[in-house]
């Protein structure tokens, strides 16, 4: 019983899954970003080779800056984004489930953006810790309508925890049928959460180098980097757990199939916003946030709410 | 808008500096009048506001190794035509007035002249170095002479 | 939102920068309150190193001066050395002069809008561009033997001749250009997150333009025509159609468009090039030492008015030589227009005016 | 505000450029095939040619020239590929055609000091090469 349990959290769906996932995200998004601008791209182990060369760089510390929080912060945002990809529902596949684990995730997929603002203000540096303040701006740009679209299908599905929500779109269909605007909402406050070009503010390369990890090197920034991955992952299967499970599936096999293709499918999409729109500005961010997404996820809710009537 | 000819540039400064000015030749059919240095401010200003598209294109520092007595500040100014004032400075104390009050681009020429020919701009706080790093020592570099 | 005073240093090495510059600017928040400039770190002194070096050999000199404008430095200077020669250099050499001086601008055009994107966050435009200006640094490598450094040009004409087979591969790969431009083209008129970035971003009025001396796109972008190709030309421009293109607006979205516009313009006018040079020699023998002289040579580089101011002595070495390059002006006002704008619009600024940091050094 | 329209043409560019194949290569481990006018490697084919006027080292722009001279007819012209900056000068200076440039690249090195190419000796192999 230990023992399975103990292969759920480090095997499947756990951190080993979770970490190939990340990798496999990664690459098929440089590769179609490099598509998509006429490069070959990288090899499939470039993920991989690119995450054991940073383990293997020296690891520096800026003069004055807390090396326990510096190292703390990482391991902190890479335990909550695996924490929460063992209570995603992976192909159905779903053992940790209760009432209200949708809640748990949100919360725990914030968790690296608070760490993230930290450590642009730990690691002393001018564009640390603007680049932290940035990632808190941007936050409160994006988290709300993100919040509203994914709890559509909640109040839809009248449950909190995902596990009703699937089996609600298994009797009604995929909710992003009902609900487009909410489905790409959520795709937006995605992008956003994972500061994804266009809205990869916090991180703008032109303008504060590397925003809160410019002073990060070595294996901080591998488990770093790993965060980031796998936060898109765990991303992508609640989006696809809320917006697009399909009700006639005949089999496991073929349900696991259509779920990872959808997987992919949305990673595309990702990948192409990042590859067509260019980078925003805070205030434009701020103003996008609060002036379209919001009244839109609103209206979204509220066509939810009289749907449920 | 008048544009600038020949003719009427070398009347127009002519009476401006009371027939001080000179013209002293065509740089293969481009423009050139000496003029004093006391004048200087006095004829940019006439040349600025009387001309809507006319642009300082750059000051040269120039010292004719024959001629070793002056240095040569050439001011060349371009409207539809080449044309250059030419200032003749002492080569021992080479000071000229500054003009970025009247045309604030010229602040990067006066500085270069300055670090580089060592001259002295009146009217002006500072020279600030432009291209040598700020803790340079040194006479200004191209009055070093080769050394054989 | 409350925020103390900082200081962003952007250089001497900094990813927004390609060349070594050191920008102090000081922000508020996401407001900068304004900016520092420190010039000089590529500064190799080429002013004082052309007067100990004879002709032929600061034809190289000054083509080293910058990677991308290369061939029109050189131009400049040895039409300032044939003009203190009175030489007369053969038809044929102008035009290939010119043919190179206008794929320099459209690789020099392209090469800066791909920095634009790439700065605004849009590294697919990067690419593309960036990918459309091998097709010229291939017509390049292929006519000169050098993708930015070509050696083409020499003191009395140019060292390489056309051939049916340059001349096919110009019009096959200027072709494909065409489409290429066009798209590119219609990309950034119409793109909205473009526009959002460049709109309204550090103006640059005519009276700036006419106070600080600014010349080529950005006082195109400004509605100023000026451009040294039909104002003071060099044989062959006097004789070659083409259109001075202008926009109002002034801000970098208008200088984009300028830019983007002038790359077709160049296209047609290496067309036309191809289409009405003559035959004849493409060099003529020059004496290696130059009579007594001063030489002013204005010639448009990609960024604007290029000016040489030449002085010999009567020997084979240049008594003076002064080269203003058209980065410097626009280096005076970015200080300035580093100002009342947001952190995020640095990159636009800087990239917007294309600067030139190791021609502006010298 | 931005307003996200207009996407088309972008769009339809990256969506070309999946489609087509990918215009990079990968690192080429085998020499790649450059233009027949490139200017490479310096070489003297012909020796004889060579009558030590030394117009190529007045007019290099890199001092990657240089001559050891005892008389006329005796000295070593020496060329420094390390300093050289493949202008093709000398080629162009050579009133003899006795230089010329390839369109081979020049191999690596990790001592530039010495690497040295004698282009013509007449001065004889016992002479020190370094001045």
């Amino acid at each position: 019983m230990i023992l399975q349990t103990l292969s759920f959290i480090l095997v499947f769906p756990g951190l080993l899954f979770q970490v190939m996932c990340g990798w496999a995200f990664e690459w098929l998004d440089r590769k179609l970003l490099a598509r998509f601008q006429r490069r070959i791209g990288p090899p499939w182990y470039q993920p991989l080779a690119d995450w054991i060369k940073l383990i293997s760089k020296e690891d520096i510390l800026t003069h004055g800056s807390n090396a326990f929080i510096l190292a703390a912060l990482p391991i902190i945002s890479l335990a909550s984004v695996l924490t929460a990809g063992i209570y995603v529902p992976v192909a159905q596949f779903n053992r940790f489930g209760f009432e209200g684990d949708l809640f748990v995730i949100l919360f725990l997929l914030s968790v690296p953006t608070l760490a993230y603002y930290l450590a642009g203000i730990a690691s002393i540096g001018i564009y640390s810790i603007l680049g932290g303040s940035r990632s808190l701006l941007q936050y409160f740009s994006y988290e709300v309508p993100f919040l509203l679209a994914l709890s559509g299908p909640a109040i839809l599905a009248e449950s909190w925890s995902i596990q009703d929500i699937i089996a609600s779109q298994v009797d009604m269909g995929p909710f992003s049928l009902f609900q487009p605007l909410g489905f790409l909402l959520a795709i937006v406050g995605l992008i956003g959460k994972l500061k994804r070009d266009p809205l990869d503010i916090p991180s703008a390369k032109s303008e504060i180098v590397a925003g809160p990890l410019t002073e990060f090197s070595g294996i901080k920034l591998a488990f770093w980097r790993l965060t980031m991955n796998i936060q898109a992952v765990v991303g992508i299967f609640l989006i696809i757990n809320l917006f697009l499970s399909w009700s006639f599936l005949p089999s496991l096999i073929i349900s696991s199939l259509i779920f990872f293709v959808e997987c992919i499918l949305l990673t595309v999409i990702l990948s192409m916003a990042s590859a067509i729109f260019a980078r925003l500005r805070i205030d434009q961010v701020a103003g996008l946030g609060w002036r379209i997404l919001v009244p839109l996820a609103s209206l979204q809710l509220i066509a939810v709410v009289l749907m449920g009537i | 808008m008048n544009e600038l000819t020949i003719d009427k540039i070398i009347s127009d400064i002519n009476s401006l500096t009371k027939g001080a000015c000179q013209l002293v030749e065509y740089i293969n059919d481009e423009l050139v009048i000496e003029i004093p240095s006391s004048q200087l401010c006095k004829t940019i200003e006439f040349l600025v506001q009387g001309h809507e598209s006319i642009h300082l294109s750059t000051i040269t520092i120039d010292i004719d190794n024959s001629a070793p007595d002056y240095i040569h500040a050439l001011y060349h100014f371009w409207e539809n035509i080449s044309c250059s004032l030419l200032v003749k400075l002492d080569t021992k104390n080479p000071e000229l007035d500054s003009i970025i009050s009247l045309i604030p681009g010229a602040d990067f020429y006066e500085r270069e002249a300055a670090e580089m020919y060592g001259i002295r701009f009146a009217n002006r706080e500072s020279t600030p170095a432009l291209l040598l790093p700020d803790d340079y020592k040194g006479a200004p570099p191209m009055l070093i002479k080769k050394e054989k | 939102m409350i925020m103390e005073k900082i200081t962003i240093p952007i250089g001497p090495q900094h990813p927004l920068l390609k060349e070594p510059l050191s920008l102090r600017i000081s922000v508020s928040g996401e407001r900068v309150l304004g900016g520092e400039l420190r010039l000089g770190y590529v500064h190799r002194g080429i002013e004082k190193l052309a007067v100990s070096r004879n002709y032929t050999q600061n034809v190289h000199l000054i083509e080293r001066i910058c990677g991308i404008c290369s061939h029109v430095h050189t131009t400049a200077f040895c039409t300032a050395v044939e003009r203190l020669l009175n030489l007369e250099v053969p038809a044929r050499a102008h035009y290939i002069r010119a043919l190179l001086c206008e794929l320099e601008r459209i690789h020099s055009h392209l090469l800066w809008a791909g920095i634009l994107s790439k700065h605004i966050g849009l590294d697919t435009i990067f690419m593309h561009t960036w990918h459309d200006r091998e097709l010229v640094l291939d017509i390049m490598e292929e006519l000169s033997g050098g993708r930015v450094s070509h050696a083409v040009n020499k003191i009395g004409g140019v060292r390489i001749d056309l051939d049916i087979g340059h001349a096919e591969l110009i019009k096959k790969n200027i072709s494909k250009l065409h489409d290429e431009v066009e798209k590119l083209l219609e990309i950034i008129m119409h793109d909205s997150t473009i526009k959002a970035r460049t709109q309204g971003v550090a103006i640059i009025t005519p009276e700036e333009v006419k106070q600080y001396g600014i010349v080529g796109p950005i006082a195109r972008a400004s509605g100023v025509a000026v451009d040294f190709r039909s104002d003071d030309p060099l044989p062959p421009y006097d004789r070659l159609n083409f259109k001075i293109i202008t926009q109002p607006e002034g801000d970098a979205w208008a200088r984009t468009v300028v830019r983007i516009q002038e790359v077709h313009e160049s296209m047609k006018l290496c067309e036309q090039i191809l289409k009405v040079i003559p035959d004849g020699p493409v060099e003529v023998r020059a004496r290696r030492s130059v009579p007594t002289g001063r030489v002013i040579v204005r010639a448009e580089a990609p960024r604007g008015e290029l000016f040489y101011y030449l002085r010999s002595d009567g020997t084979n070495q240049p008594a003076r030589l002064k080269i203003r390059t058209p980065s410097l002006p626009v280096l005076e006002i970015l200080t300035k227009k580093l100002s009342e704008i947001q952190v995020a619009d640095i990159p636009v600024v800087l990239a917007g005016v294309d600067l030139c940091i190791a021609c502006a050094d010298r | 505000m931005p307003r996200f329209k207009n996407r088309t043409h972008i769009l339809s560019a990256i969506i070309d450029a999946f489609i087509k194949p990918p215009d990079t290569t990968t690192y080429p481990f085998t020499p790649i095939e450059l233009p027949h006018g490139f200017r490479g490697t310096v070489i003297m084919i012909d020796p004889e040619k060579c009558t030590g006027c030394s117009i190529c080292i007045r007019d290099c722009p890199a001092n990657a020239l240089e001559i050891q001279r005892e008389s006329r007819e005796r000295y070593r012209l020496i060329h420094y590929p390390s300093r050289c900056a493949y202008c093709g000068q000398c080629e162009e200076s050579c009133k003899n055609r006795a230089i010329s440039q390839t369109n081979q690249t020049v191999k690596p090195t990790a001592d530039p000091d010495s690497f040295i190419v004698v282009f013509k000796d007449t001065l004889g192999e016992d002479k020190p090469k370094f001045s």
